[in-house]
């Protein structure tokens, strides 16, 4: 529980409260024909999960194989879903852009 | 010096806020997006060239690059390759990637504690794990893995390779089997010890992917939407997860964003169809129950033939087309938009209904109809055409059931009791485009099929609407 | 400049930039009656300066009196601005106390 | 041990946030400000009695809670005390308060700092000011007192005591003011030694309480709620530069969420009366000019006895009452709810047409109206209530004036143009209650009082109000 508590932990706490805050007020005000689109781009974001797949292959050792093709493996996955993510989101929007403005949808 | 490598995950972190709330609105949606995706590139970037220290090329970088190109390749291809209509699909497998991800990385962690606690200097406090990085890498294992499992069922749910698979008491095994992971995951803190504790590990890793089946087998395919959205928050947390685990602030930021965000979509969704997340997990989609005939009111219904369909709406002066799944299933949109046009021609006013849950997810409608061209003036929002309806001659109702079905609004015992639906039964005439009398997503009877004004023009959509374009042609 | 990106520092930014979104999300979606109190409830907010006030007291030596004196009034004010806020608050929302439900303002 | 403090901050902030977003919405309004009272008193009570050690009680208790004892006491009878209608002044006072007591704190850590920097050991680097430090220091002691002296001279208009005051080019002189403040506490910055430079700290002081007075004082005392709602951001940031300084987080979050909500909450203010935040800072409020009896289109305005008012509402079966900013100016509400009762009794339907910017504040109607218990479900937002009036018989416009000035539609060259207003001028009869014809907040002649269907009723709207009730009575 201490260790929980460490200065820094706190920080992040904070930091994961107000994102949580965040991504509630973000989404609470969306009009439905955006849910799939956000989902989407959403599914693309946490993709940043790569980063720590890139941190890891940072810190394996050239000899330790297993991390690096696990590692590998994991950054590639990352990539998949990030890049992925983005333009299949793209591609929805794509759809939304003969749109003139924003009544109608809302 | 600078620290380049924060900066630069504060730019990620803020990127992927601002570009979601850009999504958030139909104008700025698209630049919202890329405005993520450039956050994400300065994230990578960051990670691959600076340290806290400063510029300094992270090692295995050709590995990483290596891994990275074909993945941007593969994703890109794949992105750009698969059918509008079969993106659900694609962005649940994208997300399972992440979710996998997020496993292996704990995986490789795990060992490297073991190692670390195993070097002989530390073996006299073997005992002593670190228990601020035993729980991010447990949970991120875990969560990981069943977002991983789970998204992958989902994605062979909606590409029709897996079916529903329902079996007694599920939500009691579920319920024990989540409890055993985390029983597991305490032992095998409990118990560490640089050798054999990793037994209790693969136990944990088993016991997940078995919650990831047993979580989504039981879910109708329909609601597959939900789920996604579902998984994709807990692929978010098990990203933060490793946030935590590096003190690593643009995945603790982009975590826990989709986390929340994928969270409450998840809640909305659920509403739009006026279902509870509850009963979409334990599975209780009303699955296609079949049909009959005779309305259980005794009405009976009248079939009509496409060369009246045909002249009725050639000499009309409204017409509104009401797609639902079918026309997706179907995969009629085109047609449908060449039908919109000769009447058009023939100087009939035509309009889209959209229902905000027609179809299979959200937009659904929206995305097949723009995917064939159709004018976006021309796709009416439900509570915008509603009004319409009394002054409209022809309602072309393709492949949609359920949001035209007034038990909604009659029958407090229906399972979409206060879902709000399109008014169809105020126009003069309505026509029905679908295969047989079977049910509809929620699989109930629909009393508008018997309604007087109702008539049923039966055949796979795409064909039907074919028959109608001829008929016009040939008046 | 390089100092201002002290490791924690750069977390209070983190924070200083998500607590800036929060703000507007929070506000951008209010009816305009409430603006008023939302504006005094704000204000009350800010009377959150008392802890510093109170920081201030706890570090000033017993034989500094100038410190004392402005210490000790920086806390008064500070309360003042707290307190009084809450309570204006409090009693401009009073007002709304017999609405039924939400519509009619938003 | 667990850092109670900490966790007490967190508990703090978390309420803030919390609270906020409930007094967004009317239902959960009232709760959200409680919300927030407690997650202050937690944060209060976590810095008195914990260090992130643990349990701690901090020296100098005595007079810290002397000073806070008063301060309650004190601040709840102000509150208390204060008339419904003066509230906008209070406010304005206590965000003075907020402002001073940061701008005092930064003087005190400023001499702090010069002592440890005069100590011998550190004389020698005496130089090596930290700018850590030194920046929140002196950007709480500027914003601070700018909030605090503008708070105080708006508090000093909004009731009367000060006037507007413009002169030639003061934006031009304000920019000079605000360039030279930065410029001296740069060279306060690098003239830094122990002794001297506290010289440029007074002349930084003295020029920021100018710019505080040049800020507000050119501004109509009718925008004083926007300009009250930027002094309150600007007390936020001032509050979150402390937080800088003791990297204490609960005062750097609520700062700055107060901060950004405040300017936001401006921006929208503005708006609300379409206009500009750049137009109400350089004070281009139109102050009331005089009116004339002709209006420009040569028509010519009808006065009217309270008797035959009196007649016309008793027989009208719909009465909508709109009141305006003179309502308040005449404390006419009382009166007015009595007069709404009487037509009640006799079976007249009355509502009141509550437009988002009528009076000085928003929902400064719905305040006042409240205050004399008139029933929440009569007082009608603008949207809501306009398409009403055509069913109208007779509309009773007390105080009321740029609200329902058709020039807002009629007339591009208006300064109120685009502004959206009640349209009166639907209801089969006007009545006006203002003491002349002179101008509202706007400055402009009103076309509606020379309307054929508006009669006027000039006097004191509370005077007036009350002869009507009187005729009413004696019909
Ligand atoms: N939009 C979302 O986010 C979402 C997500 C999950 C679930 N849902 C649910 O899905 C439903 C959507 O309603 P809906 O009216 O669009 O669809 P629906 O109620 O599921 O009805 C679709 C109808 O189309 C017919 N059909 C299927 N294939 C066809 C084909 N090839 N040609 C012609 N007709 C065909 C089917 O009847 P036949 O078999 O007789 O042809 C079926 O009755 C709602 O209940 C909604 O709650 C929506
Ligand atoms: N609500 C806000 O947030 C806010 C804030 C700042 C400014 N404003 C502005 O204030 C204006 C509000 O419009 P409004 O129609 O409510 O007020 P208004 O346009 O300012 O008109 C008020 C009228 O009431 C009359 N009046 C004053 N004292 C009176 C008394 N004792 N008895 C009877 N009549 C009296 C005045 O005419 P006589 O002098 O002839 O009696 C004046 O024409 C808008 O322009 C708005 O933009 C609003």
């Amino acid at each position: 529980m201490e260790a929980f508590f460490q200065q820094n932990t706190l920080n992040l706490i904070y930091l994961v409260v107000l994102m949580i805050f965040v991504g509630i007020e973000l989404i609470s005000h969306v009009p439905s024909v955006l849910h799939t689109p956000l989902m989407s781009g959403a599914n693309a974001i946490h993709g940043v999960v790569l980063i720590g797949a890139i941190i890891v292959m940072g810190n394996a050792s050239p000899d330790d194989t297993l991390s690096l093709v696990f590692g590998t493996l994991a950054v590639f996955v990352g990539t998949l879903n990030v890049i992925g993510g983005f333009v299949v989101t793209d591609r929805m929007l794509e759809m939304f852009k003969k749109k003139p403005k924003g009544e109608k949808v809302s | 010096m600078m620290p380049y490598m924060e900066i630069g995950y504060l730019i990620g972190s803020v990127s992927f806020v601002l570009g979601l709330k850009m999504m958030g609105q139909p104008d700025s949606a698209r630049k919202g997006n890329l405005v993520a995706a450039f956050g994400m590139a300065v994230a990578v970037i960051a990670a691959l060239f600076f340290t806290s220290k400063g510029f300094h090329v992270i090692s295995n970088l050709q590995y990483i690059v290596a891994a990275i190109v074909a993945g941007t390749v593969i994703g890109t291809l794949m992105a750009k390759r698969v059918q509008m209509t079969a993106m659900p699909e694609m962005v649940s497998l994208f997300n399972g990637m992440g979710g996998l991800s997020a496993a292996l990385i704990s995986i490789i962690e795990w060992r490297h504690l073991l190692h670390t606690s195993a070097s002989p200097e530390a073996m006299d406090q073997a005992a002593a794990l670190p228990i601020g990085m035993y729980i991010p890498i447990m949970a991120g294992l875990i969560i990981g893995t069943i977002s991983f499992i789970g998204s992958i069922v989902a994605w062979g749910k909606l590409n029709g390779k897996i079916g529903d698979f329902r079996f007694p008491s599920q939500q009691i095994i579920n319920a024990v089997v989540l409890i055993a992971i985390l029983g597991v995951a305490y032992l095998n803190y409990g118990e560490f010890n640089a050798t054999h504790s990793s037994l209790y590990f693969f136990i944990t890793i088993g016991l997940a992917i078995i919650y990831g089946l047993l979580f989504v087998f039981p879910i109708g395919g329909a609601d597959m939407p939900v789920v996604i959205s579902l998984l994709n928050s807990f692929t978010g947390v098990a990203a933060a997860c490793g946030g935590f685990l590096y003190q690593n602030k643009v995945m603790l930021m982009g975590g826990v964003l989709v986390g929340s965000a994928g969270t409450i979509l998840t809640v909305v969704m659920c509403k739009a169809m006026n279902r509870s997340l509850m009963n979409v997990l334990i599975g209780m989609a009303g699955g296609n129950g079949g049909g009959s005939t005779t309305s259980a009111s005794g009405g009976s219904v009248r079939e009509v033939q496409a060369t009246d369909v045909a002249v009725m709406m050639k000499y009309a002066s409204k017409v509104i087309i009401v797609p639902g799944y079918g026309l997706a299933v179907a995969q009629a949109q085109h047609v449908c938009h060449e039908l919109e046009n000769m009447l058009e021609a023939e100087g009939v006013d035509v309009k889209y209904a959209i229902h905000p849950v027609a179809g299979r997810m959200p937009g659904h409608m929206n995305v097949l109809l723009a995917e064939s061209n159709v004018d976006y003036d021309k796709l009416i929002e439900m509570e915008h055409i509603n009004p319409e309806f009394a002054t409209t001659d022809v309602v072309l109702v393709v492949g949609a059931n359920d949001v035209v079905n007034p038990a909604a609004k009659t029958d407090p015992t229906s399972p979409i009791y206060g879902m709000p639906i399109l008014d169809v039964d105020q126009a003069k005439q309505i026509i029905v485009l679908k295969r047989s009398m079977k049910a509809g997503y929620a699989g109930i009877e629909n009393e508008l099929f018997f309604h007087p004004k109702c008539g049923m023009l039966f055949g796979d959509a795409k064909a039907s609407l074919q028959k109608l374009v001829n008929e016009v042609k040939a008046l």
